[in-house]
């Protein structure tokens, strides 16, 4: 379903957003990072007096539940439109629509294909992200030879699918390589993850690698592992920034999480439509907004930032 | 011993009280939920003044078809005192067929055979697991539901398919009345709804799938092919499921593997708000009509209320359920 | 006329059916002449209702043989012995609660409308049904406020009733009632017995299990005396009383009449 | 004895029930004494086992007064009037199929554990159950291979049986059947009516619905005719011939003994 | 008809014949399942090296604690005709409750007793919302569902709690036997399976929750109080829900609002393959722990067996209907 969440409205406070609407758009309501997104959102509309309608879909997927939010955006007549699409083609024709209006439409998180169906686009370059996490745990591995799981989220997922062929790139093999024990589907659920993780490692003793979607996944994967006590012989990826999972990372769970920023997803999305509605140049383009390794054991030639600086910019 | 002509004289051995046509009405199982319509609609629109607009309604309609008619099919399996937890992905496996073929070249109109054929090839799947197996339906459908969302995601090759043809779009179209958008989607939702009312209530094979869903060993009894009437039952739900799947591409012109995955908790509510029993042989097609509007109506409204997220939720799980309460209630009455 | 001289219409030898480790029917014999009003007796368990149930299709004996008119059938369905003209009342009546008395009548051969819209869609004429269903159970002397009533709501009688009214109205061979009068009052009984005899007028044999011993030799050509899964004797109500029948029966007497024997 | 003598044990005071529209009962009036048979009998649909349905809590009449004992008592629900000790017969038997018949036997009063394990946790004495179950059933003359078969397995007289045997073992006060007799033999319904003999030789008195009028005549001390939703007429076995009843019960005559009135 | 002494005498109407024990055995409604359990533990033991193994199998309980933990509830409410969609979410707020006390520096074990009130709490709230206002339990379930986990989502302020308190993890420890790591919460699921089983089995409680599923009507008019006892199912299954949130602890310290998702379809799937009959009355808890394990087994070995995501989807569709079917054939052979 498609929710509305009227935080705005304040319109004491801020300078030249007043008056402004802007909708978000996030693919569940429940997942932490799409809640940090509307937390910020929230926030950054309370200081900038826009007014913010958040909405969502019901589960991963929900090409529907986005589109009637969409629906109920435009008829609402907001300014400007932040969506974390579901996936690169679900909702373009209520873009288009919307666009249509004259409403802003930006992706966050997620892009769109084509890229210009949204006047921009403000994500982490999933690929990129993913690349960094197999860079990182190939070069931890140092001179073994690797032994591959790897936890996924969901299959057919955009990020899922770039995440996973980032790693693979960064990691130096193809799909198909005899170095990959295994893979899985977790839906991103630490539970699942965790049944998913022990029951290949029954087939796999002697894995010492694995790819985690997400932090809750890796967790999953960690807790299979340290049942059986393999903890020492295997280095876990993981990609988020939670504040959770940095934490993880400080308290050696696993080697290395790559952090993302919604926060500044968000920030910059709603900077963009707001000078717009100023009469300002509509946005336009992909806007990386980067990602970093996140590790107490840095690796030669990744550039990557500590635990404590983790701590201080994680979200959630 | 020759009381044939007594009783040709209607002195009935209890009195029949000559309100019938009211009292007929009110135990109309089909008050209850619009009972429970007709006080969400009024509460919106004293509460907000963006839900009472024609527009809004049109909204609400087409934001309805799609559930609507996976809702239809559901209320001919339950009736049959079956349940479908595989209607959302049998739908959607119908859309990648669809879109698949187009968008790899095919024709329009093959590609809309196609994924007719498959959807009604895995209504039939799960009507002869049912009928010659004698399997519980609610095993059957979870594993086909396990089964199509997995081929769905394999056809797919785990990718989306846009569709741009018009033929696969049309439900999406639609004509202008006075200023108010209306798609032929629409009007298809009613149609069926009106073409299966008509089926249920009029003609034999209606009057079967009651029997076999009331009381299935009678039914047997008394000579119905039960197992021929439930089959059917599966299929006609198998080509609607098509329909739907053909809908869901003019509404959103995009065939996702992942889609619709609340597709059978959804048209099952709405078949229950409809007062259709769970336990089959007693319930209507009307009623489901008005079981998904009143979903609809519910997260529209609570939308425009400007409910916030979560509380939206507790609101809607209490909402269905003083929906529910409404229709029990108004049955005691009629009972008594 | 002579029942005597009359052909088998329906014929079983050495019909067995168990259930799990109960054995509900044992090498039973059966035989039905034409035009004839053939009884059924015996203690509650004896195996009545599990025979008429092989005859009807409801049941699929596990051996034994059936045959109409001299030819094996087997009947793997109660549609297949409908198919050939039997028509049976069951004990526990084979109604569908939820609807109407008219569906109820017409279950399975329901009146459709003329023309293409009842050939092709069968559509129902439900006005027919209903003024039809009327009629026939009128003629059972049955009250009933409202044929659109649910059978549910009838009392025990009336629903038996419809039951009645139905096979009445659709036997086209013969005619297999079991206990049904059971729920009936004195009245009711009493045209049911007229019916009966109405069928057999019509040329059409009946089978009539029931427990009143009065009725049964008020209207029985012949009495089938079943026992312990087995038919014990046959009887003709001329020739014994209705306390050797009762003694057959409850086994005090072994079968005077020759175990299977034609009577 | 004269049962004429003795106080009306229940009673009941124009009593009304409707379904809809259909008037299952009118203004009903009932008068059962201390000790005696009374007998209730009425056409099909005559409204007897929605009078007796509201004297057991199973109904809840729409308007009326009943007593026990002459004190007002209302039962809204069978629980009620069971713990007043009034125990019942239902036409529908209410048994639960799937359950076995030592089960349905004691539903809702299980033979418990000595000791703490069956006071507190209620645990079951089940071979005290199935002794017991077998020990009513062989009184009743009725054949039932094994008290663990679930009912549903059972042939209709001995599903009836059952029930039968449960209002017999436990009515303390007074005890209703509704019909006993329908599905049983010859053999077995002799033994239904010893036991309702000896019910009443137990001081109890029994209410007994039945359309065997002859079974009526030979064991009611008095005769409640229910007509179009009311009491028409009671009478007494001696002073009326089964004739006169029929005819009161079928409107050919009306009411001799006067409507309502004590015979 | 002095036949007292006849039929005393045992010569039954039908010859009973006296192989009864082996008989009683093969209608035992649970070889259906236990078949399907031996055959897919042989299959996946031929075709796979590394299933069978004693360390195999002890994960494989440990992974099917909680959700044979939230089956048995389900049990529960399915043999009185009803259905539970809400225990998932319904656990894993009690999940919420106990962390979040607990990382708020509070006592673990009011921590427990807070968690264990609630999920009885909603038990109690649904039971009660079947058996005063004589709604569907669907219906009440799935608006109990929505309305739980929104109510988890606000009250964790969507967050994960993790958990490091020794009491509230205490079923994920264990002891070590012969090399091979056997959980508490194996022994305590065990514990209630048998419990439940005593409980249904062998008191007056468990038969009244038999007759209240198998015929309603009947069991009211035997005087049952057929609300007490259904009432008293849904508090039952609401306990069984916080201990299922307790187990889920141990097997996982980290609360999330978000876990258990599929908890409801997953334990109706297990009670439905344990041979449990969804229009109650009809089943046995003994099934349920099989059909649990069965479902653990599959998933185990086909990730064993090395097969791709997407077509061990495929293969576990297939093999749940497999399952049941065998269920229904050992029915029919029985049934002859
Ligand atoms: N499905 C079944 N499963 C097990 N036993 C059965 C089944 N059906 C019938 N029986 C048993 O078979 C025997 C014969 O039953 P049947 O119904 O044929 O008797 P009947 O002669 O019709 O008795 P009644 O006069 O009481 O109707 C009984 O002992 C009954 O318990
Ligand atoms: N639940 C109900 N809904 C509607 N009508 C009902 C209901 N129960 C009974 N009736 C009607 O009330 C009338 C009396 O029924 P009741 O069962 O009391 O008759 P009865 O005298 O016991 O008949 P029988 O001898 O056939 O058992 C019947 O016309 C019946 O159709
Ligand atoms: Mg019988
Ligand atoms: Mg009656």
């Amino acid at each position: 379903g498609s929710d509305a969440e009227p935080d705005g409205g304040d319109t004491s406070s801020g300078g030249g957003a007043e008056g402004v609407s802007i909708g978000l758009i996030t693919k569940t309501e429940t997942n932490p990072f799409f809640v940090t997104m509307r937390e910020v959102a929230a926030e950054y509309a309370d200081e900038q007096g826009v007014e913010l309608t958040a909405l969502a879909g019901a589960f991963d997927g929900d090409n529907e539940g986005q589109v009637q939010a969409m629906e109920d955006l435009i008829a609402r007549g907001v300014d400007g439109i932040m969506i974390t699409p579901n996936n690169s083609t679900g909702v373009l024709g209520a873009i288009e629509q919307a666009r249509a209006q004259g409403i802003v439409v930006i992706a966050l998180d997620t892009a769109t294909d084509p890229e210009d169906a949204v006047d921009a686009t403000f994500a982490t370059d999933n690929l990129e992200a993913g690349r960094l996490q197999g860079a990182y745990v190939r070069a931890a591995l140092g001179d073994e030879e690797p032994a591959l799981i790897m936890l996924d989220g969901t299959a057919g997922g955009t990020v899922d699918t770039f995440r996973h062929d980032g790693f693979l790139d960064g990691f130096g093999i193809e799909e198909g390589d005899a170095a990959i024990l295994g893979m899985e589907n977790t839906q991103g659920d630490q539970n699942n993850a965790q049944t998913a993780m022990e029951n290949l490692l029954q087939r796999n003793p002697d894995v010492n690698a694995v790819y985690t979607i997400n932090e809750p996944a890796a967790r999953g994967a960690y807790a299979a592992l340290e049942a059986q006590g393999l903890t020492d012989q295997v280095v876990i990826g993981s990609i988020d920034g939670g504040c959770q999972g940095v934490q993880d990372v400080a308290d050696g769970r696993y080697a290395a999480t790559v952090m993302q920023f919604p926060a500044e997803m968000v920030r910059q999305g709603m900077d963009a439509i707001v000078e717009a509605a100023g009469g300002g140049e509509p946005p336009s383009g992909f806007v990386d907004t980067g990602s970093i390794v996140i590790t107490d054991d840095p690796v030669e030639g990744i550039d990557s930032e500590t635990t404590e600086w983790g701590l201080e910019n994680c979200w959630g | 011993m020759s009381a044939t002509s007594e009783s040709g004289a209607g002195a009935p051995p209890a009195a029949v009280v000559r309100r019938e046509r009211l009292g007929r009405a009110l135990r109309n199982p089909v008050i209850g939920p619009l009972g429970a319509l007709v006080i969400a609609i009024v509460v919106f629109t004293l509460t907000t003044d963006t839900f009472a607009t024609v527009g809004n309604a049109s909204l609400i309609l087409q934001q309805s078809i799609v559930i609507g008619t996976l809702a239809l099919g559901q209320t001919l399996i339950i009736l049959t005192a079956g349940i479908d937890l595989a209607n959302g992905a049998i739908a959607v496996l119908g859309t990648i067929v669809m879109a698949k073929h187009v968008v790899n070249g095919g024709d329009p109109l093959l590609a809309l055979v196609l994924g007719l054929a498959i959807t009604m090839l895995l209504g039939t799947v799960s009507g002869l697991l049912v009928t010659r197996l004698g399997l519980p339906p609610f095993i059957v459908t979870l594993g086909i539901l396990t089964v199509t969302y997995a081929l769905a995601r394999l056809y797919a090759e785990s990718r989306s398919y846009p569709v741009a043809d018009r033929l696969l779009r049309i439900w999406g179209e639609g004509t202008t009345v006075a200023g108010v958008r209306i798609t032929w989607g629409t009007f298809l939702l009613l149609g069926l709804f009106a073409l299966f009312w008509f089926m249920l209530g009029r003609t034999a094979w209606g009057r079967h799938v009651y029997a076999v869903g009331n009381a299935p060993e009678a039914a047997r009894l008394t000579g119905i092919n039960t197992r021929r009437t439930v089959l059917s039952v599966y299929v006609a739900a198998g080509a609607l499921y098509g329909i739907a799947a053909w809908q869901a591409l003019g509404r959103i012109p995009n065939a996702d593997p992942n889609a619709y995955q609340t597709g059978n908790l959804d048209s099952i509510t709405a078949v229950v708000i409809g007062g259709t029993s769970l336990f089959g042989g007693r319930g209507s097609v009307i009623g489901t009509l008005i079981g998904t509007l009143v979903v609809g109506v519910l997260r529209s409204g609570l939308t425009q209320a400007g409910i916030d997220n979560l509380y939206q939720d507790v609101a809607t799980g209490v909402l269905v359920i003083v929906a529910v309460s409404l229709d029990q209630i108004s049955r005691r009455r009629a009972a008594r | 006329m002579n029942v005597d001289d009359r052909a088998p219409v329906l014929e079983a030898r050495a019909l067995s059916k168990s259930y799990g480790h109960v054995r509900a029917m044992s090498e039973a014999d059966f035989e039905l002449r034409a035009g004839e009003v053939l009884a059924v007796v015996g203690d509650n368990g004896a195996g009545k209702s599990t025979l008429i149930k092989a005859l009807s299709g409801a049941v699929v004996p596990d051996s034994g043989e059936i045959r109409m008119n001299g030819e094996p059938v087997t009947f793997r369905s109660p549609l297949e012995a409908r198919q050939r003209g039997i028509e049976t009342v069951y004990q526990d009546l084979a109604v569908a609660p939820a609807l109407d008395i008219a569906s109820n009548l017409f279950l399975g051969r329901e009146i459709r409308r003329s023309g293409i819209a009842g050939r092709l869609f069968r559509v129902l004429d439900g006005g027919a049904m209903r003024t039809e269903a009327k009629r026939q159970l009128d003629a059972l002397g049955v009250r009933i406020p409202d044929v659109r009533q649910p059978v549910e709501t009838l009392s025990g009688g009336q629903r038996q009733s419809v039951a009645v009214a139905r096979a009445a109205a659709f036997g086209t061979r013969l005619v297999i009632m079991d206990e049904p009068t059971a729920a009936l009052g004195v009245r009711e009984s009493g045209m049911v017995l007229d019916l009966i005899r109405r069928i057999r007028d019509r040329g059409l044999p009946v089978v009539l299990i029931s427990h009143n011993m009065p009725q049964v030799f008020e209207i029985a050509d012949r009495i089938h005396i079943h026992r312990l899964g087995r038919r014990a004797a046959v009887v003709r109500p001329g020739e014994s009383s209705m306390r050797e029948v009762v003694e057959i029966m409850t086994g005090a007497t072994e079968a005077a009449a020759g175990t299977g024997g034609p009577a």
